[in-house]
């Protein structure tokens, strides 16, 4: 029905099997929809958070799919700056990926702001003292560059292709490629780095605040580099799910091998800073304050030094291991625990830099907050869930996504 | 095709073009973000000529001056009036709160009649018509005292006013609800004698022995026993406060003693008798009995005694004793809480003896004997022979309480009619469904309310009050003060809705009535009445808001009449079984009577008093057995039970359950009403034998997990 | 509205026209399509420009007309019905009290609109329901006093350089309120842009700001503006 | 900025030895300042108090149980060194709050926010609320909102502004007389409505003013923390959270060490250390 | 955003900021540009080349 859409000799399911899986996956997009105009016309009332947990379950939702969107401009700055031509295979679908993470992460930020008619102002009125304002224009403008760098792939589409002018432009944008993707990773730099810092500015707030270079706090660099680091196990993970559900080899393992050895050496010298952070943090800035670390991890129902573990040692340390150690790295099995544990790492740590900071009572009569989201946040926080499925979907059914698709299924194609 | 996709892309695109370089979008973006700035929902306040216009706020006795901000004649903030002499400036939150009373979703808009089970709204004439109709009927059928009155306090010319009603109608069945001032004014009487009362000299003592006198939770006259508090840093005072729970008194006290609830009258009478055997009381004006006293009390109060009963130690008892007699200027407090409910005259009188003893009687910083303020002359109420026949007859019962209990025991109606102005007595006393049970018992209740409460749910027929902001009244201050002070409330603002000074209702259904009653009430309006029974200090109280009746340490020694203390009362027992003693509290950020707290004022209550819409009650972590702070609980009482939530406080005795008083009210106000229990539900009244008071400040209950 | 549709429904009529009137064959599409994109952003272009902003403003006509000449001759200027009051806060538009401290029942001149006043408000004892051309939201608080009898040199200031020369007018000219906003159009100024000629020409918060700057070298703080 | 010589810088300081818990002050902030309510205002995270009441305890068992209460206005902190960077306005990416550096008053501007709340996370003393809910009066209770502040629509952020408008109101009254508003001219609604007298209100750079002669901040920085300025040379008076170098313009005061420990976080016998510092520090002093 | 905004002022930080953020947008916006208008240009001196396909 739709075969003319299809890129050339890829095979695809039938349609109506294709459209029955995009309804399934549309109907908890428009749950979210529902949720998602409820908080807009009723206002935030909708969700369950509070004058203690201004930031709760969005704004960490925004941090989780930045970093894992990360996969992104890192991967587009090994492939053209550091001219890691290998990556090729893999980039169309990192940009993918990262224009869903940051799309979503502007539509749950249009919905997490009290007023979204005068979101505008963020840009218009911009406090450049302000970390959030640095973050708002590096988002916006990196996500025109994800855009850039997508555009080139939708114009490959099979009948887009047809049309002269967008198949020219298509070879124009890869020609320049190279400058965007410089650009993309300047502003991917900046921003990631200054969602650290809107947690590492707040010196109210000793957990966390951190001291740094200039005006930027150690968890600005952190933020950056664990992007870089985790970022690129996302598009590992996405990709092994990609395949696993078209049941297809889509990337060859040359390619996954080589990012997942340099996210490996990345998540490790994340982890060595991380944890330089982490004890110095907890031995000389925190009890500057009159805090020692207990006062952060007990006398509460949920955050316990488990966190802190899970965080630095299971969802760190491991995953850098296993990625970096020949063995493990190329063995399916120990390299999927550990793009788990690696995704799983980054998003707690972005849990742990926006929930716990607001529920760690700082007046010494204060008491820990907790907060448990309503359905609303929820339905809202899977809204871009629902919607990157569909549109990788989409993606891949109609563009040439994975160049090495049919190379890699030709065996298949020939038993047919 | 003619016109295919592209002229339409055309089309599209062109428009969009045309948009994008026109101003459109700018200004809306613009316009569209101004408009959230402006949402025709969020109200915009009016401005206009800021005026300041001085009254005097009558939420509760403590009757301070207030200063009310204006804005083209539109009150907008209630301050406290700087220089009046209750208050000097401040104001407590109920009566900077006061304008939202003015506006309250639970007012009685109009005068209204009950039909069934709801009310009607029907006109002022109407109203009038089938009060006065109903009491002549009264009247005809030649049983005029069985009219009663029950008003909220027994001073001002309102109450007066009411009893001058009866008077012409012929009953003697006046009632007030349980006061400070009622109680220091019967102490007095038992003491020293009628028609005076009592006044503490807080601001000058150095020494203040509160036997749980709230005096930072709304004792007396709030602010100024605010103000006389504060003073005490300055000054080196000290304040002991007797509580079984750390109050806010007791929190801000130098020294919390805390005592079995209920033996306080047992302690000061066991500092009398440390006072008497080691010989350091002054003899004073000693009459009635003091030998007797003094053997009796020597006797049964001694400290080992005193020590069983009240818990503390008979060495500090005596160490009690002796700093209070060593101080410069000593003065002990009764009344526990505000000192209005459930409250005893035995305590109140041991107290008052035990100043008497250390001399502290009109002396700078102690307790004042005063003459109760006599500012209003009525003339003559003319009286026809059924009024003659019914004034005569003996009164039903001697206080409120009591009244209630008799209309409940009784088979035939003792009561025909009822007027209840200024109190809410369905509410405020104990054991509530007594008192509606009694109140329908009553054929006509007609309710002066400026608010659909609880008892004036329970009247057949409600002649709306103004509330203080809209109508003149005379406003005499505050129990418990060491001066008289005579304010005067004027409207502020036109009556919001269709209400009425209660003084003007009544002279309405008095001409109403016609004959001798009519003859009466010759005023035309109540301003005009208060001018012509106020005369005297009328001239200045007009102008100068306020009229300072006396001041300063009453001359002489007064007698002092032990007679009442030597016959030694027995102490109230408290009633019920359980493990628990279950005390109410008085809160300052509540009331406990009328009118209920404001939106305002119930936003400042802690969740550890209030919680959703469940009471938390606290008790002491070691006797909580199982029951988690915060978790939720079955109180119960041989009176009810009611589900509240538990707060595991260190500042509350072992054993003792502690219920903040103000909750509960069940009227239609979704911002003050249907949240948490009515205390007075689950405590019931105990009549102390002689005083005709309700003694009951606590009863024993049982608390289990819920 | 009905105009802009006629020449929307004109404008895709011709193009129809033309359309059908061409070759029938397929590259005639792209110029069918310039023709189209041509025809609706002019459209669309001129309406943004001179339709959009009469649709964005009412208007109202004032209670009745007010001859500010005559009276400042009678009477004499600004400060004698627009005053500080004694507390410094400012009085504003005068209400009735103050227009009957010369004024009587009966009209003074034989205008009609003096006429209205004394029919319609003295007689009835009802406030003049003006609206106020400088009408500013209620986020903002702006002091007269401070402007009037301020401490340097920019707090003596001239009702004109913020009002313009409305002392000098005979008639009332119509109130325009943003429908949107609900602003009067003093605020954003006459032109769609809010280019201003005059000073008084406009009254945002930037126009605050510029002379703040020239005068105290210093826009100020929010509050000093803002409530 | 605006660095006058004669700036003032507003600050209060809160006796809590009189302070009685009573809620004056929190209800005549709430009616001077148009604050709204709602039915159930006993989740007290989302409920509007610009001023709050907390109830602090000593922790002891009965019968040695001590309470205070702490009002707590906004703190109006300058930020680290002094330099009015305080954590709430250094964040706001809109602008929408700024250091008044000739009031020391940190504002807000309702009409600017557009809700991102960055602002309530960076204060530690939650004296910032968001408006959840459409801000809603029972019908006809907005008679008696005030025109000196506007209420605040659903969706921004709000706190206490020292009662700004008063400050406004008192100098339009100084234009017209052509003189400087006096000390007693400007008091915020809490200082004025307190029937203990526990508040004093009024600018720390002038040292006629009662405030600052309770207070006798030190303008020099702290030598143990070059982030803290204006710590108070009265050793029975103390700042929230000074420590984190918030300087905030709100000073307590209170006889019972255990409350002026309670007014700061330490590691566990750093108190002690401190308390022996501060005295020989200040036998020098 | 524009030195005609109320918040603008001329100093380092809005250098330092807005030089790299309009440095950053004027890179895309040249860039996208370029590619368009190469695009077009090639379109049109394209002489058929692709539109074989075309309808």
């Amino acid at each position: 029905m739709d075969s003319a859409l299809i890129p050339e000799g890829a095979k695809r399911c039938a349609f109506p099997k294709f459209m029955i899986g995009m309804a399934v996956v549309g109907a908890v997009l428009l749950w979210g929809v529902y949720a998602m105009f409820l908080c807009w016309f009723k206002g935030l009332n909708q969700t369950n958070m509070n004058d203690y947990y201004g930031f709760a379950l969005w704004i960490w939702a925004d941090l989780a799919v930045i970093a894992i969107g990360g996969g992104a401009f890192f991967t587009g700055l090994l492939k053209y700056i550091f001219k890691i031509d290998e990556l090729k295979n893999i980039i169309n679908f990192a940009v993918i990926i990262g224009f869903i993470c940051y799309s979503s992460a502007l539509l749950i930020l249009a919905i997490d702001i009290g007023q979204p008619l005068r979101g505008w102002f963020i840009f218009w009125h911009a406090n450049v003292h302000s970390m959030l304002t640095e973050v708002a224009f590096c988002l916006s403008c990196y996500f025109a560059v994800l855009t850039i760098e997508f555009i080139p792939n939708i114009l490959e589409n099979r009948q887009l292709n047809k049309v002269p002018f967008f198949h020219h432009l298509a070879h124009n944008m890869h020609g320049v490629m190279a400058i965007f993707a410089a650009t993309g990773a300047f502003l991917s730099f900046f921003h990631q780095g200054s969602l650290g810092g809107v947690a590492g500015v707040m010196f109210g707030r000793p957990f966390a605040v951190r001291e740094g270079l200039l005006i930027w706090p150690w968890t600005f660099f952190l933020f950056t580099w664990s992007a870089a680091a985790f970022g690129p196990c996302f598009t590992l993970l996405v990709t092994k799910i990609t395949e696993a559900i078209t049941g297809k080899k889509l990337v060859g393992d040359k390619t996954i091998h080589l990012l997942a050895k340099i996210a490996g050496w990345m998540i490790t010298t994340y982890m060595v800073a991380k944890i330089i952070d982490t004890i110095y943090w907890a031995t000389v800035t925190a009890p500057s304050l009159g805090f020692s670390l207990s006062h952060f991890y007990t006398n509460n129902a949920f955050y316990g030094y488990w966190i802190l573990i899970a965080e630095i040692l299971v969802c760190g340390v491991l995953p850098g291991i296993l990625l970096i150690m020949k063995s493990t790295r190329e063995n399916p099995t120990t390299r999927l625990v550990a793009i788990i544990l690696a995704t799983i790492g980054v998003c707690l740590n972005r849990w742990v830099m926006v929930l716990q900071i607001m529920a760690v009572p700082v007046m010494s009569f204060d008491t820990w907050a907790l907060y448990i989201p309503s359905w609303q946040e929820v339905a809202t926080t899977i809204l871009p869930v629902a919607y990157g499925i569909m549109l990788i979907a989409v993606a891949y059914r109609y563009l040439p996504v994975f160049p090495q698709e049919l190379e890699l299924n030709k065996s298949a194609k020939a038993a047919e | 095709m003619k016109i295919d996709r592209r002229s339409f892309l055309g089309l599209g695109l062109g428009a969009a073009a045309g948009i994008a370089v026109s101003p459109v979008g700018v200004k809306l973006t613009d316009d569209s973000s101004i408009w959230t700035q402006n949402w025709p929902w969020t109200p915009v306040p009016e401005d206009g000529e800021i005026t300041y216009d001085p009254s005097v706020c009558s939420l509760c006795p403590g009757s301070c001056g207030i200063s009310v901000r204006k804005i083209k004649g539109r009150p907008v903030k209630i301050e406290g009036a700087d220089g009046y002499p209750v208050n000097n400036g401040g104001a407590c939150l109920h009566g900077i709160a006061g304008l939202q009373y003015l506006y309250d979703p639970s007012r009685v808009k109009t005068p209204m009649r009950k039909n069934g089970n709801r009310f009607e709204a029907i006109s002022w004439e109407e109203a009038i018509s089938i009060v006065a109709g109903k009491l002549a009927d009264i009247r005809t059928d030649g049983a005029p005292e069985t009219l009663g009155v029950i008003t909220g306090s027994a001073a001002g010319s309102m109450p007066a006013l009411f009893k001058r009603f009866l008077d012409a109608f012929g009953s003697p069945n006046a009632y007030e609800m349980p006061s400070l001032e009622g109680n220091l004014q019967l102490t007095a009487a038992t003491l020293h004698g009628a028609g005076n009362t009592i006044g503490f000299d807080l601001e000058n003592s150095d020494f203040v022995l509160s036997f749980g006198a709230g005096i930072i939770e709304g004792w007396g006259s709030p602010v100024a026993c605010f103000k006389a508090n504060a003073s005490r840093k300055e000054r080196h005072a000290k304040l002991y406060q007797i509580e079984p729970r750390l109050s806010n008194t007791a929190a801000g006290a130098d020294k919390w003693i805390p005592i079995n609830p209920g033996t306080e009258a047992d302690l000061a009478l066991g500092l009398c008798a440390v006072l008497l055997s080691k010989n350091l009381f002054t003899q004073g004006n000693f009459t009635g009995g003091f030998q007797k006293f003094t053997a009796v009390i020597q006797k049964e109060y001694s400290p080992t005694r005193v020590e069983a009963s009240t818990g503390i130690p008979a060495a500090d008892i005596e160490a009690l004793a002796v700093a209070f007699a060593k101080a410069k200027a000593p003065v002990a407090v009764p009344g526990k809480g505000r000192g209005d409910h459930g409250q005893n005259l035995k305590e109140f009188a041991a107290v008052q003896t035990l100043n008497a003893l250390a001399g502290r009687l009109n002396q700078e910083g102690g307790a004042f004997v005063m003459a109760q303020p006599e500012y209003l002359s009525f003339p003559e109420a003319a009286m026809d022979e059924i009024a003659e026949a019914g004034a005569g007859k003996e009164k039903i019962a001697g206080s409120v309480n009591k009244l209630i209990e008799d209309i409940n025991g009784s088979d035939k109606p003792l009561l025909n009619a009822l007027f209840v102005h200024n109190a809410n007595p369905c509410y405020t006393l104990k054991n509530t469904q007594r008192v509606k049970d009694a109140f329908k018992k009553v054929p006509f209740v007609v309710s002066f309310s400026s608010f659909m409460d609880e008892t004036a749910m329970e009247a057949d027929v409600i002649l709306p009050a103004s509330t203080f902001l809209e109508r003149t009244e005379d406003v005499p201050a505050g129990a418990g003060l060491p001066k008289s002070v005579i304010g005067l409330a004027t409207p502020q603002v036109d009556p919001v809705f269709n209400t009425k000074n209660p003084g003007d209702a009544l002279i309405q259904v008095a001409q109403a009535m016609g004959g001798t009653i009519a003859e009466s009430f010759e005023w035309e309006t109540y301003d005009e009445c208060l001018e012509a029974v106020a005369a005297d200090i009328w001239d200045s109280l007009s102008e100068e808001g306020s009229v300072v009746v006396a001041e300063g340490v009453p001359e002489g020694t007064p007698a002092v009449d032990v007679s009442y203390l030597a016959a030694n009362p027995t102490s109230v027992e408290m009633k019920g079984e359980g493990d628990f003693t279950l005390v109410a509290i008085d809160n300052m950020r509540l009331t406990g009577t009328i009118p209920a707290a404001s939106p305002f004022a119930i936003k400042t209550v802690s969740d550890k008093v209030l919680s959703g819409t469940q009471t938390v009650v606290e008790i002491n972590p070691a006797s909580a057995k199982g029951l988690k702070d915060g978790g939720e609980a079955i109180i119960a009482t041989e009176q009810g039970e009611a589900k509240v939530k538990v707060n595991l406080n260190e500042g509350i005795m072992p054993g003792v359950i502690g219920m903040v008083k103000g909750l509960g009210h069940t009227f239609d106000n979704p911002y003050v009403a249907g949240k948490g229990v009515n205390v007075n539900d689950l405590i019931g009244p105990v009549i102390e034998p002689g005083s005709g008071l309700d003694a009951a400040f606590g009863i024993k209950a049982t608390l289990k997990k819920a | 509205m009905s105009e802009i549709e006629n020449k929307a429904e004109h404008g895709s009529m011709d193009g129809a026209g033309e359309c059908a009137a061409g070759d029938p064959k397929d590259d005639k599409g792209l110029g069918l399509g310039v023709i189209f994109f041509m025809v609706a952003f002019l459209v669309c272009f001129l309406s943004g420009w001179l339709l959009f902003p009469k649709l964005l403003y009412s208007k109202h006509e004032q209670p009745f007309n007010f001859d500010h000449e005559l009276h400042t001759a009678e009477a004499g200027d600004c400060e004698s019905c627009h005053f500080l009051r004694e507390d410094g806060t400012w009085s504003g538009i005068p209400n009735l009290a103050s227009c009957m401290e010369c004024h009587t029942d009966e009209p003074m001149g034989e205008t009609e609109d003096e006429a209205i006043f004394c029919e319609e408000y003295v007689a009835k004892e009802k406030e003049v329901p003006w609206f106020v051309y400088s009408k500013q939201p209620d986020c903002v608080f702006f002091s007269h006093a401070a402007h009037i009898n301020g401490e340097n040199a920019a707090g003596k200031m001239d009702c004109k350089t913020c009002h313009g020369p409305i002392g000098e007018s005979t008639s009332s000219r119509p109130y325009e309120e943003n429908r949107i906003t609900g602003y009067s159009r003093d605020i954003w100024g006459k032109n769609i842009w809010g280019f201003k000629k005059h000073s008084w020409d406009r009254m945002k918060m930037d126009d605050c700001a510029n002379c703040h700057v020239e005068m105290d070298g210093h826009k100020g703080y929010c509050f000093q503006c803002h409530k | 900025m605006i660095q006058h010589e004669n700036a003032h810088k507003f600050g209060m300081v809160v006796d809590l030895d009189k302070c009685t818990g009573c809620g004056s002050c929190m209800v005549s902030c709430m009616a001077e300042n148009n604050v709204p309510f709602k039915e159930d205002e006993t989740r007290k995270k989302d409920s509007i108090t610009w001023m709050r009441v907390y109830k602090l305890t000593n922790g002891k068992p009965f019968p040695e149980t001590e309470v205070v209460y702490m009002p707590r206005p906004c703190q109006h902190c300058s930020g680290l060194g002094d330099h009015g960077h305080s954590p709430c306005v250094s964040v706001c990416p809109a602008t929408a709050t700024d250091y008044g550096y000739d009031t020391g008053i940190v504002s807000q501007i309702y009409t600017r926010c557009f809700g991102c709340r960055y602002c309530m996370g960076a204060c530690p003393y939650h004296a910032r609320y968001f408006n959840w809910w459409d801000p809603k009066w029972p019908e006809g209770q907005e008679n008696y909102l005030s025109p000196n502040v506007s209420p605040r629509m659903r969706g921004v952020v709000e706190k206490c502004s020292f009662c700004y408008h008063r400050y406004q109101l008192a100098r339009e009254k100084g234009y017209m007389e052509e003189r400087e508003i006096e000390e007693n001219e400007y008091q915020t609604a809490c200082t004025t409505a307190c029937p203990a007298g526990a508040i004093t209100f009024g600018d720390l750079n002038n040292p006629e003013h009662e405030v600052t002669k309770i207070v006798k901040p030190d303008p020099h920085p702290d030598p143990m923390n070059k982030n803290v300025v204006g710590k108070s040379r009265n050793p029975k008076v103390f700042r929230l959270l000074e420590r984190l170098g918030t300087n905030t313009k709100v000073y307590y005061m209170s006889e019972r060490e255990w409350v002026r420990k309670a007014g700061d976080n330490y590691l566990d016998g750093e108190w002690d250390k401190r308390k022996n510092h501060h005295g020989s520090s200040s036998d020098h002093g | 955003m524009f030195p005609f905004c109320f918040e603008w002022a001329w100093d380092v930080g809005h250098a330092i900021f807005f030089g790299g953020l309009w440095y950053a947008v004027g890179i895309l916006g040249a860039g996208m540009t370029f590619c368009i208008g190469k695009a077009a240009w090639d379109t049109i001196n394209d002489d058929g080349e692709g539109h074989g396909g075309h309808h």
